[in-house]
């Protein structure tokens, strides 16, 4: 156990200092975008005078390093400092959407992550056959379509027939089972996006485990073909399929931005999205920030499961 | 002598009766017979043959050694009478009757029934073969559950009784280990447990001790034999290993490139085997090199002196290791796995800078890491790895591989880099014209080591280290390797540290033995010296430990030591008593 | 649109969709930005001083009606009494000076400061009239004070106003406000013109920037009425089941501004050059699908008074050989320019280039389309790049917008245009109150701007909605703005 | 009864497809040499057939000047003309002939494709290869910045960098290689990581060999099998990619035919059930899919299954 707990604690010291580099380099890019928020409020009527007085009001004046260093000072002392064109506390905007955007990982995360899972099993199982083929390629095809089609696919099939809502405008207020209504349409579009990698994961993670003596050790043993997938091969296949499991998790955290447009969600893609188009910078750092954490959470979370699942790393000689 | 063509249950008694108008007294209790198996495999789209038309017929209780080179198809036969076929084969004509049953027609349901419950295998290699993710016991217990033959506790508790049948330590708890938490020679051993489980008619070993020590190996031989015995369980033992298949075998077939060669009683087959292929390969344990003559004090070509060295944070791996190798002479260096005898090589050739100590070139130290070494140092110090296949790059075309150092070293291009490598082709008895051009994975064994060995001698070293340069080859083709660097010292003047723990090798080539345990050299000398008695107990433990030609001889072995003083354990009780 | 059942129904709830939302967006209004935040702001729950009615005229909402005197130069504004603030509090005179006042103070950067910078003071008078002084006559005031920026708030009491809360006058309370998400105000009961007007119980406005997806709610009934229809989809909104297509021309334009200070723009051959290779009647045809009219290189358009007729002004064509022959009197013989479009700029503007590269090469110009970035588009490239594409809503009077645009020293002169003879005429216009006179004047400038400006304006565009059949639209709705001048809200009723 | 035949269809253009591998197979096997007739001839029918859409693509992508009916921008029509003899898929919004658009949109989204995905491979495989042969503290550094480019979501980091640097097709070629060879880096470490510790490198190394050539000559052909398999896969992300920043108003330059942004600028169509989006969007798919027959073709005789 020890052995996880060391590993944890290094991995969360390279997480931070992921997350310190990422922040300075969101920073910079964000301050290299041309033009900043007091000329994006102004827009078509900005003047000098006008320009600067926003600037000062904001706090633009101040060299970049001393913004940074004030905000970095503030995220220490958990303040994620304000809007900038909002002049809220950024934690007030970001916890409603950061709380859509979980439960809609989620949701999708409980359809997409079992479905993959047998369905990769079940390929594996009777590899190379007519069942295989066609779930690869209705997969394949489901990846290779870009995102929004398949969103107005599913809006023309299941919206405009009314069976499902074509906006999932939920809140934090929405009651349990409306938000699972109105965000199912979302969640298959999602699920369509993720399964394919991970079906072909765990397909390719299982039969390259099919190849060892010790499956075929089972087969001698007179061990059934699909005792053979479930408790002697997957086990060995956790650890690839699991981190891909948790890219694609992280995915449906940070890149379902295009999703969110289509469906009209208010998660956090938009927010960034936003933040970006009017310059503020506070806001795209947080979210940045929530995104860059829920990447390295989640892939220290599929090493901590590889490692706890995989004998060999839990009890060294 | 075909055998019938209907093979279905109710001629079972009309076969039996033929059986036994054949076979002698024993014939009621056949339990396998075999005819006239073909097995085919699929290799690049084209169906060649494994097996071309092998009987094999087994009684109750008996055991039968299947030998035979790498490729016989010894394996491959073996699977067979399970009704098993690799991915990749088939088998094409033939009959395989298991106690009655004919296992050609079974389904595979019936197959599976028999498999693990009536018919165990068990593998060459235990630890690729036990699922590294479950616990011992749940892989013991697993076919008798499967097979509905016992309750998980009364599993559990026979898996107690067999691992302290077995000499397993802490029989009680031994199973809730996970495999990569016991050693080889244990696992070995797990896994003839496991093979026993639900108390099988059958059991197919094969080869079963290839991949372990000769100390452990007399371990899991003995444990192997002890149990066969005790339970009258039939057996096929597939080994190439002559001298281990004469200790466990009651009769012994000889195979040769999917054709029988020959079969008898061992004690027959030991003393007048009637067939050229198998004298031959009686003959390779004969081979045996002049020893060269001891040097007087001239400064070695390498000096290894007070090195102590280890990887990354954790504890010496070598303690104050210091021997010389002097011109033309060879000094092999012998001793378990894991003693530090590649570490040894990892220091000399600047793979390892070492904690303390140096290491001398010619009088000269070395710098300690290869990358502060000069290009002419490099090239004095070559290196022959053990695994030819992961040594090659297999990207690369024979003529690139052997050219390289060549053309690094010397310098040589165009013309006369053709011709060099033309000539070292033929050095090491391969014909350039037929092999410049392929790649390694169209070479056998025994020639991509052929071409390691080229690829050294390219670089015209004065040293070469040879990592158990024979470990992963047949006796016969391991003979010819052995022979061609024999030839090739006395040419070009070489010095070769080998590196083995076959103390027959030892005896064949060595001028001087260097013998480690444990990171330290225990003893040291000329050969002629280190194979006459009084030993240091290690060093006889390990000559021991060498199988004979001698069916007699494990049991006599056995008898000697007592059966809880072999291998490990025989170490263990000489650490304790202090013996290092 | 059809003459709708006379008596309005009282409650329900409207659901619109609309475009224009951002996470970013405040309720001050000096930063208002697009179509979701006037029309909760102004529509819903801040009412102006005035508003424009339905047949273009300036009409009073919490002003109840107005003098000028002195020419124009000030003007009495009598407020309506008994206007109640969504707090209790009664609107006074503080309350509208504070509000208008607000954007004309620099350090507020309100986007407002623009319409408002003609003002040299406003003071109360009384509790119950303000007087405003102007630098120069301006008999376009009262519409001018109907500028979405100049919502009236609460004042605080020291001079400045009250936005945060987002209380006004409005027939709505704003009761939930997600910026740029969804925004829920509910029935003001002390709302001034309640019976009138502001049916509806509750509004729910939704920002929806996906068009396809706004079109699937509406069709789907998740809301009731959208905007910003796009042109290409129009045609299928009509043949929705229990959807109803609302269309409007007004003063929203699509322009081409070319900067007269950089070459090659700088010589008035090659502008007039430009102006003859763009086919109009493709454009409006194939990009704006019709649903338009034509444009005529002035931003006088439908919704405007003084508008010249073709016959005052003749309809500009499509003529390579006069491009072509101007294009001999700059001293050329071709020319390869850039057009710098995305579809920020105008909905259609990158395949509008793409039409215009085709249209042409018949007279030797070579026209690369370049695709900019929506986002920063407005910072980066309009008024920065030589020759973009761009769109104004357009603006309720001929001397608003040509002041506002085509100014010398306008601050959005887009064109860069510099003109005297215009500008004179500009003044003397503003301030000449002979209506005759005044149309003699603004047709003069609209023919400068037409044959010397830097303006390529090819269409004029509708404005295309959809609502449900459970909504009843007025017989007639205003075009100054979309969504029946966003006071949608106020004007509509449930069926 | 549409559901019905709407299967049928389905039916037969698989059918088709399988004649049409099967064909190509044989075809294939007669015109070469008995070395690669043996390998072809273990392909099965779904390979062959992704082989025969990724050469007409080719084929189209090199020649399309000559295939395409009218030019990629020429304006032939009024709007929305139906399908006809003479245009086959009718023409778009601006009377463009959309079946010449589909030709010249393989040559330019393959094209960039392409480019874009050799770049990530170039970058992030020698990159990759580096670290892992290096290991330690430099291994260290790399990962950790891979890491933190790989943490920001990838298509805002592309908004990011082309809105700084501007949209055009090198930027976006740049940017979206930058962002896919840290995918192609973690992969191509990994690969090396096994590759490394072999024996082989090690002699080259004790030869004293230099860096370049190890990773050139010694690992990268031996990384081959698997990195090919990713670059089939990483090529259709990048489609998927350039789509999804022209929804986003940021991809190819016009008069440029992509993919991406046809489907895009047709795309809600669909909600009025119009199939016209339909055939960018299934051109794609169609791509992808047969790239990853492929590939999975490719990776199953690396896996040494036999069945
Ligand atoms: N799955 C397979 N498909 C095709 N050919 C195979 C397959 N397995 C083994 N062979 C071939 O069959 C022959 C015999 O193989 P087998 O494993 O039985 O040999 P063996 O005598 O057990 O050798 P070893 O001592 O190396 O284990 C070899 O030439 C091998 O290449
Ligand atoms: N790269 C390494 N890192 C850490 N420990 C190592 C490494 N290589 C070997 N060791 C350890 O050093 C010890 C000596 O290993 P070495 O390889 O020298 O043994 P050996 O005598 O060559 O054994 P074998 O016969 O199995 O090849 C062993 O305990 C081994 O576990
Ligand atoms: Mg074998
Ligand atoms: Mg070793």
């Amino acid at each position: 156990m020890s052995k996880v707990i060391t590993m944890i604690i290094k991995r969360l010291g390279l997480g931070i200092l992921t997350l310190l580099l990422l922040s300075l380099l969101i920073f910079l890019s964000v301050e290299a975008l041309p033009g900043d928020l007091a000329e994006t409020i102004l827009g078509q009527q900005a003047t000098p005078e006008n320009v600067a007085a926003i600037r000062k009001e904001l706090g633009l004046d101040l060299p970049a390093y001393t913004r940074y260093i004030n905000w970095l000072g503030g995220i220490l002392q958990g303040d994620f400092g304000n809007s900038l064109a909002l002049k809220k506390p950024i934690s007030g905007l970001i916890a409603p959407r950061l709380q859509n955007t979980l439960f809609l990982t989620l949701y999708t995360a409980c359809i997409a992550v079992p479905l993959a899972l047998m369905l990769g099993m079940v390929a594996s199982l009777f590899r190379n056959s007519f069942f295989d083929r066609i779930s690869n390629t209705t997969a394949l095809s489901a990846i290779s379509m870009p995102e929004f089609f398949v969103g107005y696919v599913m809006i023309y099939f299941f919206a405009l027939s009314g069976y499902f809502p074509s906006m999932a405008n939920i809140n934090p207020n929405t009651p349990f089972f409306d938000k699972l209504y109105l965000c199912f349409l979302p969640a298959v579009t999602l699920t369509l996006v993720v399964t394919a990698h991970m079906m072909r994961m765990t397909r390719a993670a299982i039969i390259n485990v099919l190849a060892l003596p010790y499956i075929e050790m089972a087969n001698l043993k007179g061990v059934k073909p699909r005792r053979i997938i479930v408790h002697h091969a997957l086990p060995n296949a956790v650890a690839p399929i699991v981190n891909v499991v948790a890219l694609n998790l992280a995915y449906l955290v940070t890149g379902v931005v295009i999703v969110e447009i289509v469906f009209v969600f208010p998660g956090l893609g938009q927010l960034m999205v936003d933040g970006v188009k009017f310059r503020d910078v506070p806001v795209v750092q947080a979210t940045a920030l929530i995104f860059a954490t829920a990447y390295v959470g989640l892939n220290l979370l599929a090493d901590i499961i590889s490692t706890i699942t995989n004998p060999r790393l839990m009890r060294q000689r | 002598m075909k055998p019938a063509k209907s093979s279905s249950p109710k001629t079972k008694a009309n076969t039996k009766a033929k059986n036994t108008a054949k076979a002698d007294a024993k014939s009621d209790d056949i339990l396998l017979q075999m005819r006239n198996i073909h097995i085919k495999g699929k290799s690049d789209e084209t169906w060649i043959d494994i097996i071309n038309g092998v009987d094999l017929e087994l009684h109750r209780g008996e055991v039968l050694g299947l030998i035979g080179e790498s490729g016989a198809g010894k394996s491959t036969l073996g699977l067979a009478a399970m009704g098993f076929c690799r991915d990749g084969c088939k088998i094409t004509e033939g009959s395989i009757s298991f106690d009655g049953m004919d296992l050609m027609q079974l389904d595979k349901n019936a197959l599976r029934e028999l498999r693990g419950r009536r018919i165990a295998y068990v593998a060459q290699s235990a630890a690729a073969s036990f699922n590294p993710s479950h616990k011992l016991l749940d892989q013991f217990c697993e076919a008798p559950l499967i097979h509905n033959v016992m309750s998980r506790n009364k599993a559990s508790k026979y898996a107690v009784d067999l691992y302290n049948r077995m000499n397993l330590p802490f029989p009680d708890v031994f199973g809730l280990r996970y495999p990569h938490e016991v050693s080889g020679g244990q696992l070995q051993r797990a896994m003839t447990a496991m093979a026993l489980s639900c108390r099988p008619d059958l059991i197919i070993f094969d080869e079963p001790t290839t991949a372990l020590d000769v100390t452990t190996q007399i371990e899991v031989l003995a444990a192997i034999k002890d149990i066969v015995k005790e339970f009258n369980t039939a057996a096929i033992y597939i080994s190439h290993d002559l001298a281990v298949v004469a200790q466990m075998a009651d009769r012994i077939k000889v195979l040769l490139k999917g054709d029988e060669v020959e079969q008898a009683p061992t004690e027959v087959m030991l003393k007048s085997p009637t067939e050229d292929y198998t004298k031959s390969l009686w003959a390779v344990r004969e081979y045996t090199r002049k020893e060269q003559p001891a040097v007087k004090n001239e400064t070695p070509i390498i000096s290894i002196k007070g090195v102590t060295a280890g990887y990354h944070s954790s504890v010496d791996v070598l303690r104050d290791v210091s021997f010389d190798i002097h011109k033309r002479r060879t000094v092999a260096v012998v001793g378990e796995s894991g003693s530090g005898k590649s570490t040894t090589a990892r220091v000399v050739t600047g793979l390892l800078p070492p904690r303390i100590g140096t290491v001398e070139y010619q009088g000269e130290a070395l710098p300690s890491s290869y990358q502060a070494r000069s290009r002419e140092q490099l090239r004095h110090i070559q290196m022959i790895y053990q695994m030819a296949d992961t040594a090659l790059n297999p990207k690369l075309r024979i003529r690139d591989l052997i050219a390289r150092p060549a053309r690094m070293y010397l310098g040589l291009t165009g013309k006369a880099l053709d011709d060099r490598v033309r000539d070292l082709l033929r050095m090491i008895e391969m014909e350039p014209d037929q092999f410049i051009d392929r790649l390694p994975s169209e070479l056998s064994g025994g020639q991509k080591q052929r071409i390691g060995i080229a690829r050294a001698i390219a670089a015209e070293p004065t040293m070469i280290i040879c990592d158990e340069v024979t470990s992963a080859l047949d006796q016969l083709v391991a003979e010819g390797i052995l022979k061609l660097l024999d030839r090739l010292q006395s040419e070009l003047d070489l010095s070769y540290m080998f590196i083995t723990h076959d103390l027959a090798t030892v005896r064949a080539i060595a001028d001087e033995v260097v013998v480690m345990k444990d990171g330290l050299v225990v003893e040291q000398g000329i050969k002629s010296k280190m194979f006459k008695p009084p030993h240091h107990p290690y060093t006889e433990l390990l000559l021991g430990s060498v199988p004979e030609m001698d069916p007699k001889w494990l049991d006599k072995l056995l008898d000697s030591r007592g059966k809880d003083n072999l291998g490990d354990a025989a170490i263990a009780k000489m650490n304790d008593e202090g013996i290092s | 649109s059809e003459v709708e059942a006379a008596t309005p129904k009282q409650g329900g709830r409207l659901r619109i969709g609309i475009t224009g939302g951002a996470t970013s967006d405040v309720l001050d209004p000096g930063k208002i930005l697009d179509a979701y935040m006037i029309n909760v702001s102004m529509g819903q729950v801040r009412p102006n001083m005035t508003k424009i009615n339905v047949d273009g005229s300036a009409g009073g909402d919490l002003a109840e009606s107005w003098e000028p005197s002195n020419g124009a130069k000030t003007w009495k504004f009598n407020l309506r009494k008994g206007v109640e603030f969504h707090n209790g509090k009664t609107m006074d005179s503080t309350d509208v000076a504070d509000s208008i006042r607000y954007h004309t103070i620099e350090a507020n950067g309100s986007g407002g400061s623009g319409v408002v910078s003609g003002i040299a003071s406003i003071k109360e008078d009384g509790k119950d009239a303000v007087i405003i002084e102007l630098n120069e006559g301006n008999g376009d005031l009262p519409i001018l004070l109907s500028d979405y920026h100049l919502n009236i708030c609460p004042s605080k009491g020291d001079g400045n106003i009250d936005w945060e809360s987002g209380i006004g006058a409005g027939a709505y309370t704003l009761e939930e406000h997600e910026p740029g998400v969804r925004t829920l105000t509910k029935k003001f009961a002390n709302y001034y013109n309640t019976g009138n007007e502001g049916y509806f119980d509750e509004i729910e406005t939704l920002g929806i920037s996906d068009p396809t997806a706004r079109l699937a709610a509406l069709s789907t009934g998740a809301v009731d009425a959208i905007n910003n229809v796009p042109q290409k989809t129009a045609s299928r909104l009509k043949s929705m089941a229990n959807v109803k297509t609302l269309i409007s021309t007004g003063n929203k334009q699509a322009t081409m501004p070319m900067l007269c200070d950089i070459d090659p723009y700088t010589d008035q051959n090659v502008r007039n050059a430009m102006k003859h290779i763009v086919d109009r009647e493709e454009l409006l045809d194939k990009i704006f699908f019709g649903y338009g009219e034509l444009g005529n290189d002035s931003p006088v358009g439908p919704a405007n008074y003084f508008r010249a007729t073709t016959d005052e002004l003749p309809q500009r064509q499509y003529d390579p050989e006069k491009a072509k022959y101007y294009l001999k009197q700059a001293g050329m013989s071709s020319l390869s320019v850039k057009f710098h479009a995305a579809d920020t700029g105008f909905t259609g503007a990158v395949d509008a280039g793409a039409l215009m590269r085709e249209s042409a090469k018949a007279a030797g110009i070579d026209i690369e389309v370049v695709r900019e970035p929506n986002d920063g588009y407005w910072s980066n490239v309009w008024m920065v790049k030589p020759w973009s594409a761009c769109y104004w809503s357009g603006r309720p009077t001929e001397d608003w917008i040509f002041s506002q645009i085509y100014y010398s020293k306008a601050d959005w002169n887009d064109t860069h245009w510099n003109n005297s003879g215009f500008d004179k005429l500009l003044v003397e216009a503003r301030a000449e109150t002979d209506e005759a006179k005044r149309r003699d004047m603004y047709v003069e400038m609209q023919r400068i701007v037409h044959t010397d400006g830097g303006l390529i304006l090819p269409a004029f565009l509708s404005e295309i909605m959809g609502y449900r059949t459970n909504i009843s639209v007025p017989g007639k709705i205003a075009n100054n703005w979309e969504l029946d001048g966003h006071l949608c809200s106020r004007r509509w009723w449930r069926a | 009864m549409a559901y019905i035949l709407t299967l049928f269809w389905i039916i037969v253009a698989v059918l088709v497809s399988l004649a049409a591998g099967w064909c190509f197979r044989a075809a294939l096997i007669q015109i070469s040499g008995p070395n690669m007739a043996k390998v072809y001839r273990t392909a099965p029918l779904t390979a062959s057939f992704g082989l025969l859409v990724i050469i007409i693509y080719i084929l189209c992508a090199i020649f399309a000047p000559l295939i395409a009916p009218y030019g990629e921008a020429e304006i032939l029509s009024g709007g929305f003309m139906p399908w006809s003899q003479e245009f086959w898929l009718g023409t778009d919004n601006l009377g463009r002939d959309v079946f010449s658009r589909l030709i010249y949109g393989a040559r330019n989204t393959v094209g960039i494709a392409f480019l874009t995905t050799a770049l990530a491979f170039i970058f992030g495989t020698i990159i990759g290869i580096y670290a892992a042969l290096r290991g330690g503290f430099i291994d260290q550094v790399l990962s950790r910045l891979i890491d933190v480019l790989m943490a920001i979501p990838s298509l805002i980091f592309s908004l990011l960098m082309l809105t700084i640097f501007g949209t055009n097709v090198l930027t976006l070629v740049i940017v979206i290689a930058t962002i896919d060879s840290t995918r192609v880096f973690r992969i191509a470490r990994a690969v090396a990581l096994n590759i490394v510790q072999l024996d082989y490198i090690e002699a080259a190394k004790l030869r004293g060999e230099n860096t370049l050539y190890l990773i050139i000559r010694e690992i990268l052909p031996n990384a081959m099998a698997p990195l090919a398999a990713e670059f089939g896969l990483r090529f259709c992300f990048v489609f998927l990619m350039i789509s999804a920043l022209s929804f986003m108003g940021l991809g190819l330059q016009p008069p440029l035919a992509d993919w991406g942004s046809m489907v895009r600028d047709n795309a809600d169509l669909i909600s009025f059930g119009d199939i016209t989006p339909l055939i960018p969007a299934g051109a794609i798919a169609l791509l992808t899919i047969a790239v990853n027959f492929v590939v999975d073709w490719m990776l199953h005789r690396a896996s040494g299954l036999k069945d």
